[in-house]
């Protein structure tokens, strides 16, 4: 398939169109029913949780946070496709794939709150916490895989970027150190046309980003990243071809970030109402929807039904989170060195002792 | 006069800069057509088009060195970090070029240009977007590095940036941006880099800081005052080259000093004011120099930032200590 | 021709062969035959002054110096294709080009002795000095070439790098800001096989380095570097590419570094004597004097003559260098800023003082 | 024992960490099938394998990023930087991963990782071959920050090093790769990281140094004998976290400190240890605490280099300012 696909010939791997008819038979995902209505639940979940993000944050009770409205459908193929065991290393923008690694809401939550202890993620194996240095994380994610070549095990590592982080110098540092060592590692970039308000147009005058796979001698391949179905057979492709040792693929997900940037983003500044409609055709909620509806997997009355335990799940994990309590002193100092300097110590010290001085004076 | 913030007195030097000098160029992530993150060069693309205000690629070696290259060629570009955390990846062009280049032709190519960063903390931002790192950029040779206080320093700093043939970097306390209004003249004027400020004379200590502490600092005096301590307070304004003489004379009349900043501890600023003042006022010293800074950790995520932050009892318990030694 | 020699087809341009004769006469350059003589004795002078100051080295005479040996010609076609107002940003392995753009032998040898007067190439026009952290320069060209596209000259900037340069991502940032700016640059990557021990496949896993043009959405051309028609043909499509607002251009000289790394280098320690004398049989001095001999246009004793001539140049040149007298104080303090900031003149000052109580001492 | 340089010890110390742990790991440019430029790393890769000693890529940031990942991943990578000049393309993995993991982590996953990298002037190189630059590391939270003076000691602080589990930054005076011999034993030893040591007591003033340094100073210090002065040496060994006890209790016998670093003045190493003995024994000061240092300037070529090094004259001539002040 990553032949057929090659980023040469220029043709987008689809599998369903608009409306969740499925239009390529022959590299259809071979799933059972279950995991795509799964798929489809986990979707919704994320969905769910991001937009409630989005009202508590308006509402004052976190800070900043970066939705992932209509790119959804990348990270939950991804999910599904990640063992316990492989690594997951995210940029920012991958709730979905985090929950299926273990993260919970409720971290993530903590996180958007202000608290460190947000992306610990105590019980998801083997995923670093977000990177916010763009790009920055795809050189863990190939030195972790160096890790796994060297000591033989049957793991994958899994990155991501968005289009905007190609054009650091790290993108390319990782690409070329995981072609010449021949990892494996999957980088899929999460193309949603923007970083911020900066269009794709001017990050690059490549024909997408795929075909950069050909400066790092790697597969790549370009994928409708609102297809489900796509990003799902496209990662697990691309997940045997580095189990088998032929090294790193390189995959980009055409989408598209329907929300803005972050909270504090006002996208009608540098895009149109007429793109954003005609993006809307292609939701990935939208089309999975439609597919299960044709197939008789689903109902509306489903959904409602399931809309409204998630949006209760999401209610109570954020309560808990709203409930964590205040920042220890200690945890500003504890966690920079297996054991903290005397220096550092003494800072600690003389801090408290002001605490003390600020508290006896009130 | 017009009354502005530090947003407004930012964009009205760049405008006034982009009208009279066509080879002043900005670029950098988001200053196009969105204006920059916090908005400091909005309107600036329409009124004088892409190709002297746009939008680069995420990149920031790439917006740095090319900066370099521009400069080289004549123009003065003038470009942002989104914010000073992610100034890094750009960080070989600043050490390695462009504050190396007219020492390496020596003389024949200068570097003409700003790298401007909003930095600090009090915002509640995600990691990296909060850190203070001037010391970073104080200790490269070749580089001068400005830090404004007030919306009028602010355009009068960039302006004298701007117009300087050497590299600047021109830190902008970010928590200041909106925080403050205030008159700043509409016409052109320079502020010459390099000269702290005496903001407001005292008698028993000097405490000299720059940035957003310039704020908590008089805050901090208002305690003072109450404990019957006069306070002279130096606005650093320039982290190199530093003003040895403002420091120097002024602990010679007060006897004590101490400085406040928002980085790490750790060969900071105030280690730097603490030597010099041991070699220009040493036998005036009636206490230690002090220092009140950020801890040598990294700056914690918001629900932990205010133990990190400077804040007028911190600064008004050390100053008081330092003053009864 | 970029169009023929698209980096996709895989087809290397090359105009002569190992024995000089020409072997692709569609895109032989249009070049009045002093031209071409010229470029010989350039070439010779290039490799005089290369092996005397080598020699000079092992004499104890000068500090590092990395030779040029078997690279000549790419820099020969380069300099003579730069006009007086076109831009050069070097890496440091150009000499030729380099001399051909106005800095003399006697400033480069001043240069490694030591002393930066040598890289201020007074009578240069628009060359700046040797970068030394690789492929940093890249940058500089993008830059400089946005100059000349803003102020609309007649102009273009030309930069080289290594292959082993080729691996930061400051090669990638500055052939992506250059593709989507458009400006006119040519990219020279001078591909010699190693960075310094480091073979060619251990750089990158991409087949040679003009293909990955196509990441940055411009165009590519993979050259033999040891063929000087080529190098010429190829340089001068690229220029007028570039002048006629097309945009960079990437240009693979496939060459080899004949000699040392540097002359601190050993290359034994990680290359085979039989790489070498396959190598050698593409030597591009050889290759331009079996083309100008079969023409009839040099003969050896021509050649013994130059040969003669240049040694003693390079000499006198070399002589002047080393009598450039002692490096004065002012000089480690004066280029920093424009005016001197006060602290920098106090230390300047006090070092002073502390050299008159030496002097008195003894 | 063994006779060894400074180059063989460092390679023993290597050797050592590879045959008894599998999970070290060492690449960097020209490092495996040619040993490093500097030979450190001679012989490895053919004892140990092209898997755990290779040649990278020319990338520092590739190189510094990857090992992160790596060390998460349960190795512990050692890598070099060919001169510490060049360190600059992968500060950012530094600054913003390597020194961050593991408090963004709350300790879920470490860096136990090492980043070597000559340092230092008086090998007539070209431009960037002779920085100091070792303060921008001491300025990051979360880093460690080891220098060697001796043979003996660049060993056992390089084992140290390896088995830490943070990140540190191991710099090598490579003006002292081969310049002196010592007995260095052959069995595996630690020297405890952030840790100064008393190299030689002495009564009347403090003087503070470290790398090739030390040596500078203790041929400075003969001729401060033949003027009658008794100098208590320290070598700092670690520049982050710094031993300020050793310091201070040093202080509180001489009343006098001198700091002798190659680096840059303004923000230099000298001013954090200035600023700590004003803290810790500002009483017992009887003259201002002094620094000889390298200039505010990029270190010049070869031949203007003699100007900016820190000579054994140069010592002197302060050193005894300060103990007559
Ligand atoms: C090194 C660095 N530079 C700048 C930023 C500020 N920043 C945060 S997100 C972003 C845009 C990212 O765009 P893209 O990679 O396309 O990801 P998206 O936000 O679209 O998911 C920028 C510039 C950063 N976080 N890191
Ligand atoms: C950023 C940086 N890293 C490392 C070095 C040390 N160094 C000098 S030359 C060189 C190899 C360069 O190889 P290549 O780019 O192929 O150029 P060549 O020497 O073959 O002409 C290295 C690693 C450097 N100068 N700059
Ligand atoms: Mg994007
Ligand atoms: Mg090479």
């Amino acid at each position: 398939m990553l032949k057929e696909y090659d980023p040469l010939k220029k043709k987008i791997f689809r599998v369903i169109d608009n409306d969740g008819k499925v239009i390529n038979t022959k590299w259809f995902p071979d799933l059972p029913d279950e995991q795509i209505v799964k798929a489809y639940k986990d979707l919704l979940f994320a969905r769910t949780a991001d937009l409630q993000t989005i009202s508590y944050q308006r509402q004052g009770r976190i800070y900043t946070y970066p939705p992932n409205l209509g790119q959804e459908a990348i990270s939950i193929a991804a999910g599904q496709l990640m063992r316990e065991n492989d690594w997951m290393v995210p940029a920012f923008r991958e709730m979905g794939a985090m929950l299926a690694k273990g993260a919970t809401l409720k971290e993530l939550f903590l996180y958007y709150m202000g608290y460190e202890d947000g992306s610990a993620f105590k019980e998801a194996r083997n995923m670093i916490p977000t990177s916010v240095p763009i790009a920055s994380q795809l050189l863990h994610a190939v030195g972790i895989a160096y890790e796994i070549k060297y000591r033989k095990k049957d793991q994958v590592a899994f990155t991501f970027v968005g289009d905007g982080g190609t054009s650091e110098g790290d993108f390319h540092e990782a690409l070329n150190f995981a072609g010449v060592w021949q990892v494996p590692v999957l980088f899929i970039v999460q193309n949603n046309q923007y970083g911020i308000s900066t269009p794709f147009k001017m990050q690059t005058a490549s024909d997408g980003i795929a075909i950069k796979s050909v400066a790092y001698g790697i597969k790549g391949i370009q994928v409708d990243g609102n297809d489900f179905f796509a990003m799902y057979k496209a990662i697990e492709e691309a997940v045997s071809h580095a189990k088998e040792g032929n090294g790193p693929v390189l995959i980009e997900a055409v989408t598209y970030r329907k929300g803005a940037h972050t909270t504090s983003d006002d996208p009608t500044k540098y895009r149109t109402k007429e793109e954003e409609m005609e993006w809307d055709k292609k939701d990935p909620l939208k089309r999975l929807k439609a597919y299960l509806k044709r197939k008789k997997l689903i109902t509306d009355k489903m959904e409602e039904k399931l809309l409204a335990d998630y949006k209760k799940e999401v209610d109570r994990q954020f309560t808990e989170a709203e409930n964590y309590g205040p920042y220890p002193v200690e945890d500003v100092f504890q966690y920079h060195y297996e054991e903290m300097p005397d220096d550092l110590l003494a800072q600690k010290n003389e801090y408290e002792r002001f605490l003390k001085w600020k508290e006896a004076r009130v | 006069m017009k009354v502005m913030n530090m947003v407004q007195s930012i964009n009205n030097a760049l405008d006034i800069k982009l009208k009279e000098d066509d080879s002043v160029i900005i670029y950098g992530e988001d200053v196009g057509v969105e204006g920059g993150v916090f908005r400091i060069t909005e309107g600036l693309q329409k009124k004088y088009g892409a190709d002297r205000v746009f939008d680069s690629p995420l990149a920031e070696s790439g917006i740095i060195g090319t900066a370099v290259g521009m400069a080289v060629a004549g123009l003065r570009p003038v470009v942002e970090m989104q914010f000073s955390g992610f100034v890094y990846p750009g960080f070989n062009q600043i050490i390695s070029h462009a504050a190396r280049m007219r020492n390496r032709s020596r003389g024949k190519f200068t570097t003409p240009m700003v790298i401007r960063m909003p930095y600090g903390g009090g915002i509640n931002a995600l990691e990296h977007h909060s850190e203070s790192m001037e010391t970073l950029f104080g200790h490269i040779p070749g580089l001068k590095v400005v830090i404004p206080s007030t919306p009028h320093d602010a355009k009068g700093l960039l302006i004298a940036a701007i117009e300087s043939n050497d590299t600047v970097i021109y830190m902008e306390p970010k928590r200041m941006y909106r925080a403050i209004k205030q008159e700043v003249p509409e016409e052109k004027f320079n502020i010459p880099l390099g000269k702290a400020q005496v903001i407001s004379p005292g008698t028993d200590i000097t405490v000299v800081a720059y940035g957003a502490m310039i704020r908590e600092v008089q805050k901090a005096m208002v305690l003072a005052k109450e404990a019957g301590i006069s306070v002279e307070l130096i606005d650093l304004r320039s982290i190199y080259p530093i003003d040895r003489d403002t420091l120097a004379t002024s602990v010679k009349k007060t006897g004590r000093i101490l400085t406040v900043t928002e980085g790490p501890r750790s060969f900071g600023v105030a280690s730097e004011i603490t030597q010099i003042i041991n070699e220009d006022a040493f036998l005036y010293l009636e206490a230690p120099p002090k220092r009140v800074t950020g801890f040598d950790t990294i700056v914690p995520l918001p629900k932990g930032e205010h133990h990190y932050m400077q804040s007028a009892e911190k600064i008004f318990y050390e100053l008081e200590k330092t003053v009864k030694y």
